[in-house]
C-alpha cells in the first residue's frame, strides 16, 4: 500500500472496522501526533543517557554507571528526582509568562518533527513549505527565551537573554541562506521532495560548503559549545534560565538536547538524503528508511557532541563577527555561486534530465561542476582569512615590539 | 467554507481596532504597534479577495509580500527614531515629541 | 480540502505540543513540596538586595543586530520563492536575483564599514 | 470531517483564529505594560497567519510567523527593554481618546455599511479550488513582464531602510 504520511495508513483501517469516516480521520490524526511527539522527548531521555556518557570518556570519566546495567537508567533517576525538587518562582515574575516559556521552547523544537519525512511512508505531514516551516518554527525558541527572562524579573537573566537572543537571531541569517540551496537543487520545499530529490546524489556532495554552513549555524541555534554564551557559567551566572529551578529547568535542557539531535536529522534529511539507504531498501521495507534517517543524523550527532567537547566557548565579540563578517557573506556569495553554476550547468545540457534525475550515473557530471565551485570558493575564502589573519598577527608583533617590557598585553 | 464577509468584518475590526491604537495611545511604540495592526488588516483583505475573486492570479499574494516588505521597514525606521528620541528627550511620549516646533 | 487536511494536523501538533511538555510541569507542581518563604523566593543577585529596577536600560548595540535580522528575514519572503522555482526559470532569473542579492549586501557592507557589526 | 450542525474544522479554526486576532489586537491597544502589548501583538500576527492558512496562502502564512513573530516581534521587544519606563505606563490613552474612539467607531461602521452588508447575503464560494503556488509567486517575482521591478525596489527599500534606521539609532559621530 503506497501511501504518504501516517493518517492515510491508518484512518482506512478505521473505517473498515466500523469507525464513522470523519471520526476515524480525527482519531488517526490524534494518534499521528500523539505518536511523533511522544517520539523525539523518548529519543532524548537515550540522548542525555548517551551524551553524558560520551563527554565522560572523553575527559577520562566513566560517566553514569550507577544506576541499572552501564547507567542507562540514570536519566529516570534524574526525572523522578527533579519531579520531587520545590519550584520556586521568583517574587515579582510575570507568573503565566514564566511558566509557559519552557513549554515553548521544547515546543519549538517538537514542531519542526511534524513535517520531517522518517521514512517513505512515515510522514507526519508532508507540508508544501516544509523548509520555510523549520525556521519559522524555530523563531518560537527564540521568542521562549525572551519570555523567560524577562517574566523572571532578574537583571542576569534579562542581561543573559539579550546576548543569547542577538546570537540566535544573527546566526538565522546564514541558516536561511543556506537552506536555499537544497531548495533550489531539489526546486520544491517540501522535505519529502528534498528526500526524494536525492535519490540519485547526495546534496551533500553536490553542494559542501552549504552543508558545512548549515551544521555551523544550527550548532548556534541551539546554544552549545563553542556557541554556548547562554548558559556561560563563568561569565553571565547561568544566562536567561537563571530564576529557572526542577522540572522548568530541565525542560529547557530536554529542549536543548532535543535541538541537538533534531538538527542532525534535518542535516540528515537536507543533505545527506534522509531515509534513502542504498539498492532501494527502503522502499520496499519502509522500517529501514527510519533505521537510516537515524543511522545518518547519529553521525552528525556525535560530529556536534565531538566539536562540544573538543571546542572552548569563544567571546561574544568573536561570536558575532564569526558570524557577520564570515558565515553571512560566504553564504551570501555560495547562493549566487551555485545558482550560477546552477544555470551553466543547465546551458552546457549536463544536468541530469528529469527522467534521470534519480541515477547516479547521470548526476555525476553536474555534481562534479558543483563540487569543483564549492571547493574553489572555499579554498578562496580561507586563503582570504588566512591572509587577513596573517597581517593583524604581524601587525601585533610589529606594535608589540615597540612596547617596552613589562607594559605590553 | 467561510463565506468571505465574514474575512472582511474580521479585518475591518481589527483595522478599526488599530487605528483606535493609533489615535489614541500615547506611548510612541504602542502607535507602532497600532499601524502593525492595521497593515495586517490590510493584509488579511488583500489575501481574502485574492482567494475568493482572483485565485489564479499572482497578485494577491505578491501584494501582501510586498506589504510586509513595508512593513518591516516602517518597523525598522520607526523603532529607530523611538530610541533616537528617547536618548535625546528621555521621553517617547507622542506628545512631548514637538522639537520640529523651534 | 487537501491543503486543509494537511494543515488539520499541524493545527492538532500546535495545539498538542505544548501539552506533552506541560505534563512533567504539572505532574512537578503537584508532586514537589511547597514551602515558599522570602529569601527562598527573593531574585538571584549574588546575595546582595537588588537595586533599582529590573528593565535597566540597554545597549543600542543589539537592536542593531535585530535591524539587520529583520532586513534579511524579510530578504527570505523573496529569496525562497525565487530559489524554488528557479530550475524552470531563464538566465534572466540569475540576473534578477544577483541584483536582488546584490543591493541587500550593500546593506551589510555599510553596516560594516560603519563599524555597527563591531562588539563594544 | 464534520463533527456537527453547520461546525466544520474550518469553521472551528476561523473561530478560534477570530478569538486569537480581536482579542490580541484588543489587548495590544489597552495593555499598560508594553512587553504585554508586544506579546499580544504577536498573539495577533499569529491569528493573522492562521487566516492565511484556511485561505490556501501557507507561504504567506509561514512567512508571517517568520517575519513578525520571529523579527518584528522581537525588534519591539527589543526597542521596549531598551527605553525605560515602558513596563507600567501611567497613563493608557490620551486625552482625546474619545474622539479616537469615535474615529475608529465611524471607521468600522462605514466600512460595513459600505462594504461588507451588501456581501451579506452571497454564500461566496470561492471562483475556483484552483489556486496560484508558491512556484507561481517564484516565476512570478523575477519575470520581466510582471513583478520584477517590484522585487528590485523592494531590495532597494529594505537597503534603504536598514542604512537609515542606523544612521538614526546609532548613538554618536
Amino acid at each position: 500500500m503506497q501511501c504518504d504520511n501516517i493518517i492515510n495508513t491508518l484512518a482506512p483501517c478505521l473505517v473498515q472496522s466500523g469507525w464513522n469516516g470523519d471520526l476515524a480521520n480525527f482519531a488517526s490524526i490524534f494518534l499521528g501526533v500523539i505518536i511523533l511527539a511522544t517520539f523525539p522527548l523518548l529519543v532524548t531521555i537515550v540522548l542525555i543517557w548517551f551524551e553524558r556518557k560520551f563527554a565522560a570518556r572523553i575527559q577520562d570519566r566513566l560517566g553514569p554507571n550507577r544506576v541499572g546495567p552501564f547507567g542507562l537508567l540514570q536519566p529516570f533517576a534524574d526525572v523522578i528526582k527533579l519531579l520531587g525538587k520545590e519550584d520556586i518562582t521568583p517574587a515579582g515574575a510575570d507568573k503565566l509568562i514564566y511558566n509557559i516559556a519552557p513549554v515553548m521552547m521544547v515546543m519549538s523544537v517538537l514542531l519542526i518533527w511534524a513535517v520531517v519525512p522518517l521514512s517513505p511512508i512515515h510522514v507526519g505531514m508532508d507540508l508544501e513549505i516544509g523548509a520555510l516551516y523549520i525556521i519559522s518554527v524555530a523563531s518560537f525558541g527564540t521568542l521562549s527565551v525572551i519570555f523567560a527572562s524577562w517574566s523572571s524579573n532578574n537583571k542576569y537573566a534579562l542581561l543573559g537573554a539579550f546576548r543569547v537572543v542577538a546570537q540566535l537571531i544573527s546566526y538565522e541569517v546564514p541558516l536561511a541562506l543556506s537552506l536555499l540551496i537544497p531548495v533550489m537543487l531539489a526546486g520544491s520545499m517540501s522535505l519529502v521532495d528534498i528526500t526524494q530529490a536525492q535519490a540519485g546524489m547526495w546534496f551533500i556532495f553536490v553542494a559542501p560548503l552549504s552543508a558545512i554552513l548549515f551544521f555551523i549555524s544550527s550548532q548556534a541555534e541551539t546554544g552549545r559549545a563553542p556557541f554556548d554564551l547562554l548558559e556561560a557559567e563563568s561569565e553571565l551566572v547561568a544566562g536567561f534560565n537563571i530564576e529557572y529551578s526542577g522540572m522548568k529547568f530541565a525542560l529547557f535542557f530536554a529542549g536543548e538536547f532535543m535541538h541537538v539531535f533534531t538538527n542532525g536529522v534535518l542535516m540528515a534529511v537536507l543533505f545527506a538524503g534522509g531515509y534513502i539507504g542504498f539498492g532501494g531498501l527502503e522502499n520496499s521495507i519502509p522500517l529501514l528508511g527510519i533505521v537510516f534517517l537515524f543511522l545518518k543524523a547519529s553521525v552528525f550527532y556525535m560530529l556536534s557532541l565531538l566539536i562540544r567537547n573538543a571546542i572552548p566557548r569563544v567571546r561574544i565579540d568573536q561570536l558575532m563577527n564569526f558570524n557577520w563578517k564570515f558565515l553571512v557573506p560566504v553564504s551570501i556569495v555560495n547562493v549566487v555561486m551555485m545558482a550560477f553554476l546552477l544555470k551553466v550547468v543547465q546551458a552546457l545540457g549536463i544536468a541530469p534530465t528529469p527522467e534521470l534525475a534519480n541515477d547516479f550515473v547521470a548526476n555525476i557530471p553536474q555534481t562534479l561542476v558543483l563540487f569543483a565551485g564549492n571547493v574553489v570558493l572555499g579554498l578562496l575564502v580561507m586563503n582570504t582569512v588566512s591572509s587577513r589573519i596573517r597581517k593583524e598577527r604581524l601587525q601585533e608583533s610589529a606594535n608589540r615590539a615597540i612596547v617596552p617590557m613589562g607594559a605590553g598585553d | 467554507m467561510v463565506p468571505l464577509w465574514m474575512y472582511l468584518t474580521v479585518a475591518a475590526a481589527l483595522f478599526s481596532i488599530g487605528m483606535y491604537g493609533v489615535l489614541a495611545r500615547r506611548n510612541a511604540v504602542a502607535v507602532l504597534m497600532g499601524i502593525e495592526l492595521m497593515l495586517n488588516a490590510v493584509n488579511l483583505n488583500l489575501i481574502a479577495f485574492w482567494r475568493y475573486l482572483t485565485p489564479f492570479n499572482m497578485s494577491g499574494q505578491a501584494f501582501a509580500a510586498f506589504v510586509l516588505v513595508v512593513a518591516a521597514a516602517e518597523v525598522a525606521v520607526g523603532l529607530a527614531i523611538i530610541i533616537a528620541v528617547y536618548r535625546n528627550r528621555q521621553s517617547v511620549e507622542v506628545e512631548d515629541v514637538d522639537m520640529l516646533k523651534g | 480540502m487537501e491543503i486543509l487536511n494537511q494543515w488539520a494536523f499541524i493545527g492538532m501538533f500546535f495545539l498538542l505540543a505544548p501539552i506533552l511538555p506541560a505534563v512533567p510541569i504539572l505532574l512537578a507542581a503537584v508532586i514537589s513540596p511547597k514551602k515558599p518563604n522570602a529569601i527562598k523566593q527573593a531574585t538571584y543577585e549574588c546575595g546582595v538586595e537588588t537595586v533599582g529596577d529590573t528593565w535597566v536600560q540597554f545597549k543600542v548595540q543589539y537592536y542593531l543586530y535585530g535591524l539587520i535580522f529583520l532586513i534579511f528575514d524579510v530578504e527570505m519572503v523573496f529569496l525562497f520563492p525565487w530559489a524554488l522555482a528557479y530550475k524552470q526559470l531563464d538566465f534572466f532569473a540569475f540576473l534578477a536575483g544577483l541584483l536582488f542579492i546584490f543591493l541587500l549586501s550593500d546593506a551589510l557592507v555599510y553596516a560594516w564599514r560603519k563599524k555597527v557589526l563591531e562588539w563594544v | 470531517m464534520n463533527f456537527g450542525e453547520g461546525l466544520t474544522p474550518e469553521a472551528f479554526a476561523f473561530g478560534l483564529f477570530t478569538i486569537l486576532t480581536l482579542g490580541g489586537a484588543l489587548g495590544v491597544v489597552t495593555s499598560l505594560n508594553l512587553v504585554r502589548a508586544a506579546i499580544w501583538l504577536m498573539l495577533t500576527l499569529f491569528g493573522i497567519a492562521g487566516y492565511f492558512v484556511l485561505l490556501s496562502a501557507p507561504f504567506l502564512a509561514s512567512v508571517q510567523v517568520l517575519v513578525y513573530i520571529g523579527a518584528i516581534g522581537i525588534l519591539f521587544s527589543f526597542a521596549v527593554m531598551l527605553t525605560r519606563g515602558m513596563t507600567n505606563l501611567k497613563e493608557r490613552f490620551n486625552d482625546q481618546w474619545w474622539l479616537a474612539g469615535l474615529a475608529a467607531l465611524t471607521a468600522f461602521v462605514l466600512l460595513m455599511v459600505g462594504v461588507i452588508v451588501p456581501a451579506f447575503g452571497n454564500s461566496g464560494a470561492p471562483v475556483s479550488d484552483q489556486v496560484t503556488t508558491t512556484v507561481d509567486l517564484g516565476v512570478a517575482l523575477v519575470s520581466g513582464n510582471q513583478y520584477v521591478l517590484p522585487f528590485e525596489v523592494a531590495s532597494l527599500l529594505l537597503t534603504a531602510a536598514m542604512i537609515g534606521a542606523i544612521v538614526i539609532a546609532r548613538e554618536d559621530d
